[in-house]
């Protein structure tokens, strides 16, 4: 029953999934809060559709152009800003994210604000849950490196990052650059499942709708961020028939989340063969010891 | 005039005070002393109302202290915490003008910002600077003259000679003693063992949480097995 | 005996301040140097200049010949020196073995890509790191605190660890500000046999700031003494010890303990 | 006799509902709910289970009681999307009535071909709702309201040809595609007819402040300010315009009339034309416009006349087909026709528009909205 | 040359707007370290709540203002009360309040939706709306008492920041929780009173704007443009959210008038941009540097 609605659903969440990934990357592993992803998104969305419409590029080289117009426009980006600090950074995200919409707006060769129509449908569940694949070992890959760990410890502490030799900017572009490529392809994908993309689709809610996601799940957890996109995309068609209660229900439950359990669902653990294992010992030898990250100041 | 009975405190799962009994008397001088990690600065803590003991009563002249840090230093006692803490968005004044937060008496504010400035002269010079930039050491003066400025009656110092010069550290031992000339009671954490033995009336050895010895700071100084743990070498 | 490490002239000035006045003085090779004043003598803004956190007003700093006032500091920390903090600045939220791993991300040049694809040179060299935080955790004695989270250490270990993460740089000069500030006399004396046995092990060069004078005193080769920002004296410790000027500036009076 | 308020239908449990032995069959119906749309959203739903109530109570369609099934769209395409694959599949509808926004309408199309549903847009005025890129009509996708070209040639025709205007100036919302889309045809329409347009100058969504671009308009002097969006903006920019000395003749379209605009600008707006779908003093509209203020005790906004107009354009295919299958209704609808309260609706087989809906223009005198004429764009 | 001065009071009077709701933003900013996305939901609430008390209550227009700005005082120390406290409690970093702060937004807008409905409405007329004319400038009336509330209101602030006691404890609380309380702060009751005062701005915001333009439960959109402007003068510092306003609302105008109203705000965005580059901590704000 339904199947074509569920699946539907998993699509988008997978296509969620994958910016929210690379989301987790900048802002659970390096410390950075973008609200520009949207803005990431549409490029790649854009970039995508002018490959495979208009140059009849094959549906994945596309995506990964896509991708890659992300990429070259987070380096600009990047270039800016990344030497901002916390709300001075999230604001200039901010600007450019809708600074890109505005643009697309105004583009009447990509449809203006009128969108653009007729994208072929290429994207379906097999091909997302693939690159979800690909990219969740390449994430981990990344992290479980030392360049993973050099974002880690900027995201830590950033004169100590420094002192012992990491070049703190160009861990946090190499950051943002793989996270805008996601988003980026994320946003090809989208524009081949809907068939139609229109600037007001990458609206600053959605970025929002990323980030809450990934803190959601919990920082500095794949695992996390995967559960995070996927009950966040789930939630409101489960809430669907509270007609215009959901988004309060939605908002409420934002809230609660974070006054509950605010390190996220998963908050910096992992669910990975060993960790179930040690679950599983812990509970079987109702060990009560667990050490809780326990900071003092502010 | 302080008494803390069973004091038990946990950090999740570790238990990091077990059961502590201590006693101050008033216009003393009472030193704790210990290796690292062993709870003195949990203790003070606990005194000041920062960490909630799971068990345990503390009472101050006869009375059960409240469960509010504001509260507690409204009752006239001070912490000089460790690391500081000073607000480095202020200037020097404006920090010292924070330790008299709950006073009214701008006379005797004053007054006692004149003290301050006599005790620590480099203060004085860097009345607007912000205290973030201040050396270490600069800012461990301005930590023990912002306690002074409350003009408490308990004061607790967590390890106020950390990171100062030779000279100074000696200077702040006089003025702990002149401190309690004041008739002021001074609870009072240390690394350097010796010289807070020396100055002490009786003295706590806190080991992983509990206590270890207790008595006359002069006898504990005579030990030799505490000599040898806390003190290295004698001079 | 060959100089590492050069101060020509150098001056430090926030606003009107001068915290570091016309400084110069030298390091040799495989010495322990120390650097000792009052609070606010400018010694932690030698630090930060050398290690390249401030931007030096005047004058040059030269490090193995080569001029290093300009560089980033990851560049600096690049050349060879590295340090410690004197307000602990650990990775906190990551385990005594995550923030010594962190730091040996030199001592292996896998690329991204070679990381992607978990290749051999990736593997190869993942090992070799975790080799040498095993011989790291051995030799300052973090073994049994492996995986506790930074922020629960107790300060001294705090520090200790601290050292260690330099020393997974594997420096050639390592900068220790106030390494032994809150620990007691006996653990103090550990610690300046550790510096000792490091220096052996590593080759080191070391520069140290500290006021307990036990530790100076035990392991520096060479002072040099700083008040109000210039150079007060510089020498032996015998020669310190006994200079009049710096007894009255820093040492006090009064026999010195600890 | 008047019925209390209608439950919320559209949960789950309704559209399993058999009540008694009469058979129900469900409509969907998809828009904004919440959202900067939502005023027009919730007054189609009002107005599709107001309208579905009365069919029942006259003993339903072809023997059977129609349910509708409305989900909110937040005026998000994604979520459009995800709303039209429930209806469509868990909800086994067999047409579905909305959105309200061409954006919404486009991204739900190809889920409609999928599944072989038929849409009936309410006001997706964007060509590209029911033709695609290459100019061939979609076949499950249809509307109510007429397309933006249309309106925007209307709007600049009667400008110029029946008001005798010469001098144009426009402010549009760069970040709306229904107000790009009208000002393209305005423009486009106004110059053919050798017309000029002094000045065009655009805000953002989410602006309230007007001013620096009415400025400039006012120094280029134009007889006529064309205002292609919705009544909250018009009645601001309407204000502001007048406040810096504009004095010339306000027009716009159909996202103008509403009673807000009246009560916010009532002085601003006087004299001014907007292009819309019907006549509000029709007598044969009064009923409805009464029926419903009574029931929901809020007024009639325009999407709820075509929200009227879809709902009988349905009916009257479902009659036709005599038949509940989505096929069978697709097909009873090319070239329906059905006397709507904005007019006679024939649609078009080639197109899926309703062709030769007349335009009604109305001019704004003493605060009340009155009828000037039918007219047609060539 | 008067079409001119007619873009800059123009843009003088959009700055007002921002700076009203800046005002707000940047002094619960200063103390809490993060942006608080709710501010543009109190607003909002405070715009509905003078409305009803006006039309429904029928009371007269300066009561209604000063019940309204007291509400949304109390909103939003409702808000943090219940959003925000026990994150601090547990020295959660700053991106939790953000999105705790997004949470209450979304919630705020959407409850409004849900009960009131989301149509538009229109504040009854108080004050003759027809602007004084000063040669060919016109200069609305509602503009002046926004201009003339926001200086006042900085004024005030000012004063309680720097001059009193109370202020020295907001600054320090600001800094650090841990040692205010240790300072014998009330570290809650100080919290209490930014969040009552930021309130309260949020409140006189709100009823002003209800009045300037009209009540919808999407104001809290525009409030965006001021936390933009805030960041332009340097988060944190209250001068620095009057200052950045007026500047990004006099440089939005201009953009608008003589350079291009479709590319306005991506112009004003670059502006603010070189600024930050430039000044990495915007027009006013402290640069801290951070001493090893
Ligand atoms: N916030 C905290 N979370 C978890 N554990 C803590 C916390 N604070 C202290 N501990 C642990 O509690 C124990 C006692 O710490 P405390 O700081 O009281 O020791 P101390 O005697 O003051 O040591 P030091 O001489 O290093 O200051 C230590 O094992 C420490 O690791
Ligand atoms: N960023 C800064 N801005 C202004 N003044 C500063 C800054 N950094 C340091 N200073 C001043 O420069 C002087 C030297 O400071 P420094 O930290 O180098 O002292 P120090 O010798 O390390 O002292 P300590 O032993 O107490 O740590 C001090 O007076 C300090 O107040
Ligand atoms: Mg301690
Ligand atoms: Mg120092």
């Amino acid at each position: 029953m339904g199947w074509y609605y569920i699946q539907g659903i998993l699509i988008l969440s997978g296509i969620y999934l994958l910016a929210v990934l690379g989301l987790s990357l900048l802002t659970g592993f390096t410390g950075l809060f973008s609200f520009g992803h949207a803005g990431f998104m549409a490029v790649g969305a854009y970039a995508t559709a002018v490959a495979t419409m208009k140059f009849n590029v094959p549906f994945l080289l596309g995506l990964a152009l896509g991708g890659l117009a992300a990429a070259l426009v987070s380096l600009i980006i990047g270039k800016l800003t990344l030497n901002l600090k916390g709300d001075y950074f999230c604001i200039a995200t901010l600007g450019f994210g809708e600074a890109i919409r505005l643009i697309l707006d105004n583009v009447q060769y990509f449809g203006g604000a009128r969108g653009w129509p007729g994208i072929d449908l290429k994207t379906s569940l097999t091909n997302v849950v693939i690159i979800n694949i690909i990219a969740v070992i390449i994430l981990v890959n990344l992290i479980k490196s030392r360049h993973g760990r050099n974002m880690q410890a900027i995201r830590e502490e950033e004169m100590a990052s420094q002192i012992i030799g990491i070049n703190v900017f160009k861990y946090k572009m190499i950051s943002l650059v793989i996270s805008a490529a996601y988003a980026g392809v994320a946003g090809g994908m989208l524009a081949h499942y809907t068939g139609f993309i229109q600037p007001r689709m990458f609206q600053l809610i959605k970025s929002t709708e990323l980030t809450i996601m990934v803190i959601f799940g919990g920082l500095g957890s794949i695992s996390g961020s995967i559960i995070g996109a996927i009950t966040l995309t789930a939630l409101p068609e489960v809430l669907r028939t509270f007609h215009r209660w959901r988004l309060v229900v939605y908002g409420a439950a934002v809230i609660f989340i974070m006054i509950t359990r605010p390190q996220g669902l998963m908050g910096g653990y992992e669910i990975t063969i060993t960790n179930i294992k040690k679950l599983f010992s812990r509970i079987t030898s109702f060990g009560k010891k667990k050490h809780t990250v326990g900071g003092d100041g502010k | 005039m302080l008494r803390v009975k069973n004091l038990n405190v946990y950090y999740g799962g570790i238990h990091a005070l077990r059961g502590i009994n201590i006693e101050v008397q008033e216009g003393q001088i009472v030193s704790i002393i210990g290796s690292n990690g062993a709870g003195k600065s949990t203790l003070l803590n606990a005194i000041s109302g920062m960490v909630k003991p799971k068990e345990g009563i503390i009472t101050y002249k006869g009375k059960e202290l409240p469960k509010t840090p504001h509260k507690i230093v409204d009752l006239g006692i001070c912490q000089v915490p460790e690391g500081r803490l000073i607000f480095a968005n202020l200037t020097v004044k404006d920090n010292l003008m924070m330790g008299a937060y709950l006073r009214n008496d701008k006379k005797k504010i004053n007054e006692d910002l004149e003290k301050v400035y006599q005790l620590f002269p480099r203060l004085q010079e860097r009345i607007n600077q912000m205290a973030g930039t201040l050396s270490g050491g600069e800012q461990q003066m301005l930590a023990m003259g912002r306690g002074l400025m409350g003009n408490p009656d308990l004061i607790l110092l967590d390890e106020p000679s950390l990171g100062l010069a030779p000279l100074l550290v000696k200077t702040i031992f006089e003025i702990i003693e002149d401190i309690k000339k004041m008739n002021k009671t001074i609870l009072l954490v240390e690394q350097n063992a010796y010289k807070a033995l020396s100055v002490a009336d009786t003295a706590y050895v806190l080991e992983q949480g509990i206590i270890k010895k207790e008595g006359d700071a002069q006898e504990i100084l005579q030990d030799k097995s505490i000599l040898e743990a806390y003190l290295g070498k004698t001079h | 005996m060959t100089v590492i490490l050069e101060l020509k002239n150098v001056t430090k000035q926030f606003g009107g301040l001068t915290a570091v006045g016309n400084m110069r003085f030298q390091v040799e090779k495989e010495s322990i140097s120390g650097l000792i004043g009052p609070n606010g003598a400018g010694k932690t803004t030698i630090f930060n200049l050398i290690t390249g956190i401030y931007n030096v007003t005047e004058g040059e700093i030269i490090f193995e010949g080569k001029r290093i006032n300009g560089l980033q500091p990851y560049e600096i920390a690049d050349t060879g020196i590295t340090r410690t903090f004197q307000n602990i600045r650990l990775f906190k939220k990551l385990t005594t073995y995550e923030n010594i791993l962190t730091a040996c991300h030199y001592n292996t040049d896998y690329s991204i890509l070679d990381a992607v694809i978990r290749n051999k040179k990736f593997r190869r060299g993942e090992k070799n790191l975790f080799q040498q935080v095993d011989d790291l955790l051995d030799i300052m004695e973090l073994k049994d605190r492996r995986d506790v989270v930074a922020a629960n250490l107790p300060y001294g270990l705090q520090r200790r660890l601290e050292i260690a993460r330099a020393l997974a740089l594997k420096p050639k000069l390592l900068l220790l500000d106030e390494p032994a500030a809150g620990m007691n006399p006996d653990e103090t004396i550990k610690l300046m046999h550790l510096i000792k046995e490091i220096r052996e092990r590593f080759d080191l060069t070391v520069l140290v700031i500290e006021h307990h004078m036990d530790l100076i005193m035990g392991i520096c080769d060479k002072i040099v003494v700083l008040n109000f920002g210039k150079k007060l004296a510089e020498g032996t410790t015998q020669e310190i010890q006994t200079n009049p000027k710096v007894i009255e500036a820093y040492l006090g009076e009064e026999d010195v303990i600890c | 006799a008047q019925k209390p308020p209608a439950e919320p239908v559209g949960t789950d449990e309704d559209s399993e509902e058999v009540s008694g032995d009469v058979e129900v069959v469900n409509v969907g119906w998809i828009g904004s709910l919440t959202g900067d749309q939502a005023v027009w959203g919730n007054c189609e739903f009002n107005t599709v289970k107001m309208l579905f109530e009365e069919i029942n109570e006259k003993g339903g369609l072809l023997g059977k009681q129609i349910n509708v099934i409305g989900y909110d769209t937040r005026g998000d395409a994604m979520e459009a999307v995800n709303a039209v694959r429930r209806l469509t599949s868990q909800d086994n509808v067999v047409a579905v009535i909305g959105p309200n926004a061409s954006g919404q309408a486009i991204a739900i199309s190809s889920v409609l071909e999928d599944m072989q549903v038929p849409g009936i847009a309410t006001v997706a005025t964007n060509p590209k709702v029911t033709i695609d890129d290459d100019g061939n009509v979609k076949p499950f996708n249809f509307r109510v309201c007429f397309i933006d070209p249309y309106q925007g040639a209307v709007a600049a025709g009667y400008a110029i040809d029946v008001l005798g205007f010469t001098k144009a100036a426009i402010l549009y919302d760069v970040a709306d595609d229904y107000s790009q889309g009208l000002t393209e045809f305005f423009e486009k329409t106004f110059v053919e007819k050798g017309g000029e347009i002094v000045a065009k100058e655009a805000f953002k969504f989410g602006d309230v402040d007007f001013r620096p671009q009415l400025s400039t308009i006012k120094g280029t002097n134009p007889e006529v300010l064309f205002m292609p969006y919705f009544f909250k903006e018009v009645a601001l920019s309407a204000n502001q315009a007048r406040e810096l000395g504009i004095d010339a003749v306000l027009m716009g379209g159909d996202g103008w009339p509403s009673e807000v605009l009246l009560e916010m600008a009532a002085e601003a707006v006087e004299g001014s034309y907007f292009v819309n779908h019907l006549d509000f003093a029709d007598p044969e509209v009064q009923d409805f416009k009464a029926t419903y203020t009574a029931k929901y005790n809020l007024p009639v906004e325009l999407n709820g006349y075509l929200a009227y107009d879809a709902v009988r354009v349905l009916e009257k295919a479902i009659l036709d087909a005599d038949s509940f299958d989505s096929v069978a209704i697709r097909d009873a609808l090319k070239g329906v026709s059905v006397k709507g309260i904005t007019g006679q609706i024939n649609i078009s087989p080639e197109t899926h528009n309703p062709e030769g809906k007349d335009a009604a223009i109305i001019k704004i005198v003493d605060s009340d909205y009155i009828f000037q004429q039918k007219y047609s764009a060539d | 040359m008067s079409a001119f001065f007619q873009q800059i009071i123009n843009g003088l009077s959009i700055g007002s707007v921002y700076a009203l709701m800046a005002v707000g933003y940047s002094l619960v900013y200063s103390i809490m370290n993060f942006s608080n996305f709710a501010h543009g939901g109190v607003i909002m609430m405070g715009a509905y709540m003078g409305f009803f008390l006006m039309t429904i209550f029928q009371l007269p227009f300066m009561m209604a203002f000063a019940l309204a700005a007291t509400g949304a005082g109390l909103l939003a120390v409702t808000i943090e009360r219940i959003a925000y406290r026990p994150l601090r409690k547990r020295n959660a970093p700053f991106l939790y309040f953000i999105i705790s702060a997004m949470g209450a937004s979304i919630f705020l807008e959407n409850i409004v939706i849900a009960t009131i409905g989301p149509t538009f409405r229109t504040y009854p007329r108080v004050f003759s709306t027809t602007p004084f004319k000063l040669g060919g400038i016109s200069i609305g009336r509602l503009d002046a008492i926004m201009f003339v509330i926001s200086g006042i209101s900085l004024l005030i602030l000012i004063y309680i920041i720097e001059k009193t006691k109370t202020g020295m404890a907001i600054k320090s609380t600001a800094y650090s929780i841990r040692a205010s309380t240790l300072m014998g702060v009330n570290t809650d009751k100080i919290i209490f009173i930014v969040f009552a005062l930021g309130g309260l701005l949020a409140g006189i915001a709100g009823v002003l704007f209800g009045m300037k333009y009209t009540v919808y439960p999407q104001i809290g959109f525009i409030t965006m443009k001021s936390f933009i402007a805030a960041v332009f003068g340097g988060l944190g510092s209250l001068p620095g959210a009057v200052i950045g306003s007026v500047l990004l609302g006099v440089i939005e105008t201009l953009t608008a008038g003589y350079i291009s109203s479709q590319y306005r705000d991506l112009i004003a965005f670059i502006l603010l941009i070189a600024v930050l580059i430039f000044r990495p901590s915007g027009l006013m704000g402290k640069i801290t540097e951070d001493k090893a």
